[in-house]
């Protein structure tokens, strides 16, 4: 009995360990990571990510892959768990040895990676609009950054076409992407004039769906007499019955204009927007907006998906420019190796699909085209401003006193993404 | 009639050093070996990332145990573990904040990056004392020890029981987990606490550092496996056993229900608040979901994927079940829950007792030795 | 947590009483949901009075024995032990460390445990956690199992789980558990269900073995029993419960001459 | 703010041809008409910036032609176009166009020959000032109150002029008192002072917030000090009436939320109160009962004329119901059987259910959220006074889980089965031996419990997500519920749902959204300590074993 407990003890960890350290690498084969959720209460917005880099890969190899090398997804679950994506990232670049990872959404979960890919010099591309604060050597952010999301949106609704708005409510979930947008945007507000009266600042939780109370509320504040506008930075889930209860109550657009940044086409297709009319949303992309890369994509998309009511989205045309990037890097550098692709992607251009190009800076961020949609009966967005140039993403907000000098430049002599001075400043 | 009394204090614990002995060997002398010695490319060479991993799967052991001995041994489900297991990472988490110093992206050496931005002044008194690592391990012990006291001498004193119980403990952990969230709480809010550099100096990103944690973490399971044993080995143990199966009958015979669950609901929310603490250095991330309810009902899902009321079950139940998820997540994204749910159908149908249950089965029956056996399940029918 | 000292309480009514008394029910009154199960039941038992409780299903025998072990409260009355000893604001365990011992109607042992560790459980013992943790079984108290065991006849049988025993195995094993915890009082609530006639006479033998045993002091019990065979072998003074309140008391033959008892068990 | 303006337009449309009945006649072109010809002004419309557009449709509001109503409700839907050759054109292209200037139907135009006049918020809101003062006749009350409600948000030019002629020959009270206070709001910015002091007393009985709001701007710029004094007067009167009103709406919300509460744990109530099993997989049946409506909606928009469309939740609610119920026979035969007498086990197995009906829904339907529309008549609602609007939706689901509750005590308390689940419930084995199919009961029981959770999918699904997770969002609030109103009682569950959904939304305006619920859940957790079987429990002898 004593023997057989020992045999079941040690065969249970050494099957354990075998278990993990299976590892294959086809050296034919370059290999491309996602690293999205696909279940749990993320996997709503990151499959279809997932699908996206897929359909990008696939393409990739009808046209003969990628030095003459097969490109080969490898798909993981981080299942919206947050230890569990640096785990499954760990596990992306040190077993199977990948040459970058598409993936993350939300913040924490790459603030979760973040030690992961600096540790093993691993490449992660972000494609979601975040609040800044952060330049990584190993990641490349092709979301929006405040400064091209948040500011644009509200100079709109303050100019002439926006209504002139003279009181914001900032609704928001509670976590740091609405914290910091509504942070630079109230500094934003003081220097435009705004005070503090003026902004009423509120946060909900995740997944928050009784909003009764907070929409009365809107009501109220905008019963002031002074034009107001509601700046949202509402998060997935409880974007559905926020925007089924302001229907529901009567606010209008014309009334009270609610401009969201996380709300796309994909989150407006569990809507019935038939009430929303006029609503708004800032994004450096708009499914509706006619160009011929545009319709390409959409019809490569339906495609792909064998689904041709399946909408395209900000983060799709991110993941789009990001993949684009990085085959062109890597073509350039003629290798995957992670430090020649990086010295490769700065300055690298791809026209982006709503016309234009988009250009990586060396701050790791892009420069896009900034655009506001108001919502239309068919869930799509009707660009009523874009920006004439693009706006070049800033890693550090002007408008947060901390960020105060700080420079985020990986080339040299600068090589750093949080500095008030060049760390080769010797060499100058 | 000595045999009697032979019989009787003879804990259980003596009856299993030799596999105990062989695990404890692989973990602490073959992993680490298998890291360091043979060269990269080798076949024997255990990659780097498997430690870490291993680590975690440790500590989530270590957090079944503790799970195993309120649920298995004294019959109270509490969903609460998590919970416990989340304070004691965010004890932890506070103090690998605090050392990150000046080297934070505000660079701020009094305040962590998010009070920075949340425009704070000043150190909340909370965190007065996490700057030294043995304050914040003794809280990572005592906040989850002092919070099972309490609640559970209001809940017991109640004699809040089964279902009850389990949905109050989840209450607690659904409060929390919200509580946690807000950032006006002072611990980072969604993010949670992260961006750590080192601990006690040694650089968190260097395989030296996590080969030390994770024997840290094997140490700490085994010697908690031992303190169990012992635990249940003693009278208060068959107490506790009693209590589970029949409670009101133990209360008269003069012991006190109350204080026999307070004590193994105590001494099983400090181990997790260890296991917490053990946990957040080598996941480098701390943050509110981990109070999710959804995570306290899979701890339970390990114990008794394990076996209820056996301990080495709970350890095997944490390894095998993480170790299956972490297969199944890379192998079948898109289907992987479809294996997990059924698995956890097919132990509650065909494996009452878990794996320790169809390892002594199957023994049994090579031995044709059949000894009728209860399958029966430790808590009470509920009214 | 273990006795160390008792509450000191006001003087109720009934102490003076009480005094003298082992057991003292005055008045007790509980009610559920509207329904009254003790009515004004008032009772007294002497220091080593073997009693025995007859009366009709909802009678409120088992109420009866809830109250005085703690498990209900009454709504008013007095219970009271040892001649002054207010229960009704105890708990159980408090109770049962007090010296009163209770055997349940359905056989209650712990299933999981093993016969030994069953009578381990009950022996008179320190029972605060400190203590528990650190036991460790004398060979006195080894010795006085083992009696206990011989006593009950599971000598053989003391390293089986408890769940293994029959039925009537574990009704003795409940009342070996009772013995060992050397209780000053005992209740045993119908020990004889379900038990073959040998068993109940060897039973019966055990009963009146420990009324009669004076070696750790007088000794009290009190028997709820249907069986009226096995009432009339214990020869003891019974009393009748009829709807939450006493009717009748004495001895067997009087009581079953009583025009009263008659009506209650043969019907209007 | 009011209604949404679909249904404005529609009703702005019947009664156009009365309007054009009664218009003057073309106006032709002659010397002695300077005025821009209709024509004229409406090919300005396709002006090059959102200015020139702006202008356009004013003018169109000064010239009064009733012809511009039904181009310019085109216009607010995006729905005029500019067609090459055919000038502006109006209307659904795939039903038929018509051409603004003439109203004549145009043929042979494809969705790719157009191209949309592009409209923002600020056109929006000038169309809407001008629609207003263009259907100030409509015969409807309805319409007419929307116009002078848009008259005073708007002030259009000439619009003081507009209301005093609709008073002087209005006859319908609630149109005159909406125009009276409109034109009061016009007043407070009158030179004339007796013209403000009129205002102010007209305003002093509303209970409009936006009235207060005026009233407070005008407070701060009014010179004259009796004035000045009159309107805080006038804001104090309305700010008593709005807080009186604010209670009210308060305990409207938390009767609503409440209700959301008892839909998502009356299923729970049978499954886990009266069964005992401690069903995980509660929520994903909800989320079954809240997919089917999905599809159910999709089937009648694919095979049925439009006309049917909102009648899909009729078919909905027996649709979940029967697939919900299903899915729970299937489970308790099945798998849930084998578990009785061990409760904390189903918790294991019916965890390992959800995920898998989870993962189920998500490879069959995809990962994002579906959509679900209300019904136009759950949509919108009507306002009370004070800014207090009542949502039909919410209403109808206060209404429909009353009923609901009410219909299953029903049918507990009087239909055989419900005899049957009872006995089954209480003495199984009495039950057994007096013929009664225990496990028959069983398996209905469980589909019953389940089946009432799909249908509240469907209710719910009316007012959030539709997506995978749905069922995760109410299964700890479910569990709560039930265990605070006391399990195996209904009743209790009723009392639990409204007092939590009542407590948090008095708490909620205070505390905040999150510290509320957290609040509720402290409340809840001591609550337990005082009654650990809940608000209704029964007390009883044999409570343990």
């Amino acid at each position: 009995m004593k023997l057989y407990r020992a045999a079941a003890g040690a065969g249970a960890i050494i099957a354990l360990l075998a278990g993990l350290r299976t590892a294959s690498a086809a050296e034919d084969t370059i290999k491309v990571g996602v690293l999205h959720s696909l279940s749990g209460t993320m996997a709503i917005s990151e499959t279809t990510l997932k699908d996206t880099v897929l359909m990008m890969v696939d393409d990739l190899n009808k046209k003969g892959g990628l030095l003459g090398k097969k490109v080969e997804a490898v798909v993981v679950d981080p299942a919206s768990n947050w230890p569990l994506f640096a785990e499954k990232a760990r596990e992306l670049l040190e077993k199977d040895k990948v040459a970058v990872v598409f993936g993350c959404w939300t913040s924490v979960s790459r603030k979760s990676v973040l030690p992961v890919f600096e540790q093993d010099n691993g490449l992660l591309f972000y494609p979601v609009q975040y609040e800044g604060e952060e330049s990584s050597n190993n990641v490349f952010y092709t979301g929006a950054a405040p400064n091209q999301q948040a500011i644009p949106a509200v100079d709109y609704l303050m100019g002439k076409d926006g209504g002139e708005a003279k009181r914001f409510v900032l609704e928001g979930t509670d976590y740091v992407y609405p914290r910091t947008t509504n942070k630079i945007l109230r500094a934003f507000l003081h220097s435009k004039g705004i005070a503090d009266g003026d902004i009423l600042e509120n946060y909900t939780p995740f997944g928050f769906s009784d909003w009764q109370t907070e929409v009365a509320k809107i009501k109220q504040f905008a019963s002031a007499g002074k034009k107001t506008a509601v700046i949202s930075t509402i998060n997935g889930d409880a974007n559905v019955p926020f925007y089924k209860e302001l229907a529901n109550q009567g606010i209008k657009a014309s009334d009270i204009p609610v401009v969201a940044f996380s709300v796309g086409e994909e989150e407006l297709a569990g809507i019935d927007t038939r009430s929303l009319v006029g609503h708004l949303a800032a994004w450096n992309y708009f499914e509706s907006v006619k160009t011929p890369e545009n319709q390409a994509f959409i019809k490569q998309w339906h495609a792909y998906v064998q689904n041709d009511k399946r909408t395209t989205n900000d983060p799709m045309e991110a993941t789009y420019i990001g993949f684009k990037m990085w085959t062109q890097a890597v073509l350039q550098a003629g290798t995957t190796d992670v430090n020649a692709v990086r010295q490769a992607l700065y300055g690298q251009r791809v026209r982006n699909l709503t016309g234009g190009e988009a250009v990586m800076n060396s701050n790791h961020h892009l420069s896009k085209p900034v655009m506001i949609g108001e919502i239309r009966p068919d869930g799509q967005f009707n660009v009523v401003f874009k920006t004439k140039d693009v706006i070049k993403a800033d890693a550090w907000s002007p408008f947060i006193a901390e960020d105060k000098g700080k420079v985020a430049d990986w080339p040299f002599p600068w090589a750093c993404g949080n500095c008030t001075e060049p760390r080769f400043k010797a060499y100058q | 009639m000595t045999a009697i009394a032979n019989s009787l204090s003879a804990a259980p614990a003596r009856r299993f050093p030799a596999g105990f002995l062989i695990s404890a060997a692989i973990l602490l002398l073959v992993v680490p070996a298998l890291n360091l010695i043979p060269p990269e490319g080798s076949p024997l060479h255990l990659p780097n990332y498997v430690v870490p991993l291993l680590g975690k799967y440790l500590c989530y052991a270590l957090l079944a145990l503790a799970m195993d001995l309120i649920w298995g041994y004294a019959g109270v489900l509490s969903l609460g573990q998590g919970a416990f297991f989340a304070l004691g990472g965010y004890a932890m988490g506070m103090y690998l904040m605090r050392e990150i110093g000046d080297r934070g992206v505000y660079g701020n050496p009094q305040l962590p990056d998010f009070m920075v931005f949340l425009a704070w002044k000043e150190l909340p008194w909370y965190w007065t004392g996490f700057d030294h690592f043995a304050v914040a391990l003794a809280m990572a012990v005592l906040v989850p020890a002092a919070l099972a006291l309490g609640f559970g001498w209001l809940a017991f004193r109640s004699r809040i029981t089964g279902v009850y119980l389990s949905i109050i403990t989840q209450a607690l952990t659904y409060a929390l987990m919200l509580a946690f969230f807000r950032n006006e709480m002072g611990f980072g809010g969604n993010n949670g606490l992260t961006d750590f550099k080192d601990l006690l100096g040694f650089d968190l990103s260097r395989q030296g550092t996590r080969i030390g944690l994770y024997l840290a973490s094997a140490v700490t399971l085994g010697g908690a496996l031992l303190l169990c044993r012992h635990v249940v080995g003693t009278k208060q143990g068959r107490v506790m056993m009693a209590m589970r199966d029949a409670e009101s009958r133990v209360r008269f015979l003069g012991y006190s229900v109350t204080a026999t669950k307070l004590f193994a609901f105590t001494l099983s929310a400090a181990l997790a608040g260890l296991a917490g603490a053990l946990y957040v250095p080598q996941v480098g991330i701390i943050n509110p979901s981990e109070f999710s309810p959804a995570n306290s009902i899979e701890i339970a899902v390990w114990v008794a994927v394990g076996g209820r009321g056996t301990l080495s079950g709970a350890v095997l139940g944490a390894l095998a079940v993480n170790a299956l998820k972490t297969w199944l997540t890379g192998a079948f994204p898109d289907a992987w829950l479809f294996f997990l749910g059924a698995l956890f159908i097919a132990v509650t149908l065909v494996l009452p007792d878990g794996l320790v249950g169809l390892a002594a089965r199957l023994r049994q029956k090579t031995s044709f030795r059949s000894r009728p056996r209860d399958s029966g399940t430790p808590e009470k029918k509920h009214a | 947590m273990p006795d160390g000292t008792l509450p000191v309480d006001e003087p109720s009514g009934g102490r003076q009483a009480a005094a003298g008394s082992i057991l003292y029910l005055d008045d007790v009154h509980v009610s559920f949901d509207g329904f009254r199960a003790l009515n004004g039941l008032s009772l007294v038992i002497a220091p080593g009075e073997l009693r025995t409780v007859i009366g009709p299903n909802g009678a409120g025998k088992t109420t009866m024995m809830d109250v005085i072990t703690g498990k209900t409260r009454p709504d008013r009355g007095d219970v009271l032990f040892d001649g002054g000893i207010d229960l009704t604001r105890l708990s159980e365990n408090r109770i049962a460390n007090l010296g009163i011992g209770r055997k349940f109607q359905k056989p209650t042992v712990f299933e999981r445990l093993t016969v030994l560790e069953n009578l381990e459980l009950a022996l008179r013992a320190p029972r605060g956690l400190w203590a528990t943790l650190r036991f460790v079984l004398t060979s006195e108290s080894a010795d006085r199992i083992a009696h206990v065991l011989g006593q009950i006849g599971l000598s053989p049988k003391a390293r089986l789980m408890a769940g293994q025993l029959s039925h009537g195995e574990k009704q003795w094993l409940e009342i070996g558990m009772l013995l060992v915890q050397d209780q000053r009082l005992l209740l045993l609530d119908e020990p004889v269900a379900g038990l073959t006639d040998a068993e109940t006479a060897a039973t019966a033998e055990l009963i009146l073995d420990l009324a009669r045993d004076r070696s750790f002091g007088p000794r009290s019990l009190m028997v709820v029993e249907h069986d009226m065979d096995f009432v009339r072998s214990l020869g003891a003074k019974v009393t009748v419960l009829h709807e939450g309140r006493v009717l009748a008391e004495g001895g067997l033959d009087r009581i079953q001459a009583d025009p009263r008892v008659v009506e209650v068990y043969l019907g209007r | 703010m009011r209604i949404l303006h679909i249904p404005l337009i529609l009703a702005l449309l019947a009664p156009l041809p009365v309007l054009a009945g009664n218009a003057p006649p073309p106006a032709a072109p002659g010397p002695s008409q300077p005025a821009p010809s209709f024509t004229d002004v409406l090919a300005g419309l396709d002006g090059d910036s959102y200015d020139d557009r702006i202008s356009a449709v004013e003018a169109l509001g000064r010239l009064g032609d009733p012809r511009a109503l039904p181009v310019l409700s085109a216009m607010l839907d995006g729905h005029l176009y500019e067609a090459p050759g055919h000038g502006l054109v109006y209307g659904d292209p795939d039903a038929g166009l018509r051409s603004a200037a003439t109203g004549e139907a145009v043929a042979g135009l494809t969705a790719d020959d157009l191209s949309e006049i592009p409209v923002n918020n600020r056109v929006r809101g000038v169309i809407l000032g001008v629609i207003g003062g263009l259907s100030l006749k409509s015969p409807e009350a309805g319409v007419r109150i929307k116009a002078v409600e848009a008259l005073a948000e708007r002030q259009p030019d000439g619009a003081a002029a507009a209301l005093k002629g609709l008073l002087s020959e209005e006859t319908d009270a609630r149109v005159r008192a909406a125009a009276a206070t409109a034109l009061a709001l016009l007043n407070l910015g009158s030179p004339e002072r007796h013209l403000r002091q009129e205002a102010i007393a007209v305003l002093a009985t509303s209970s409009d917030p936006m009235v207060e709001g005026r009233l407070r701007q005008y407070r701060d710029t009014e010179k004259d000090p009796d004035l000045s004094k009159a309107a805080a007067g006038a804001i104090h009167d309305i700010s008593v009436r709005l807080s009186l009103i604010d209670v009210g709406a308060n305990l409207f919300q938390g009767l609503s939320q409440g209700s959301v509460l008892l839909l998502g744990a009356i299923g729970l109530a049978i499954t886990f109160g009266v069964m005992g099993v401690i069903n995980m997989a509660h929520g994903e049946m909800i989320m079954l009962g809240a997919y089917t409506t999905y599809v159910v909606q999709e089937a009648f928009r694919a095979f049925l004329p439009s006309s049917f469309a909102d009648a899909y939740l009729v078919v909905a609610l027996p649709a979940a119901f029967l697939v919900a119920g299903a899915v729970g026979v299937l489970l308790e035969r099945t798998l849930i059987r084998h578990l009785y007498g061990r409760p904390l086990e189903t918790l294991l197995s019916t965890w390992g259910i959800s995920l898998i009906l989870q993962q189920a829904v998500r490879s069959v339907f995809g990962a994002p959220n579906k959509e679900v529309g209300n019904p136009s008549w759950l949509s919108g609602g009507v306002d009370l006074a004070g800014g207090f609007t009542l949502t039909w939706n919410r209403l109808a689901i206060i209404l429909f889980c009353l009923g609901l509750l009410a219909a299953l005590a029903a049918l507990l308390r009087y239909s055989r089965f419900g005899l049957h689940m009872r006995a089954v419930s209480q003495n199984r084995p009495m039950a057994s031996a007096m013929g009664i199919a225990a496990g028959r009961v069983d398996a209905l029981t469980f589909g019953l419990g389940s089946g009432i959770a799909g249908i509240a999918g469907v209710a719910l699904s009316q007012i959030g997500n539709v997506s995978p997770n749905l069922g995760q969002g109410y299964i700890v609030d479910s569990f709560m519920v039930v265990v605070f109103g006391g399990v195996g009682s209904l009743w209790g569950t009723l009392a639990g749902a409204l007092s939590l959904g009542i407590l948090n939304k008095l708490l909620e305006p205070y505390a905040g959204a999150m510290l509320g619920k957290i609040l509720v859940l402290v409340l809840i957790i001591l609550f337990i300590q005082k009654r650990p079987r809940g608000l209704f429990a029964f007390k009883g002898r044999s409570v343990e074993g």
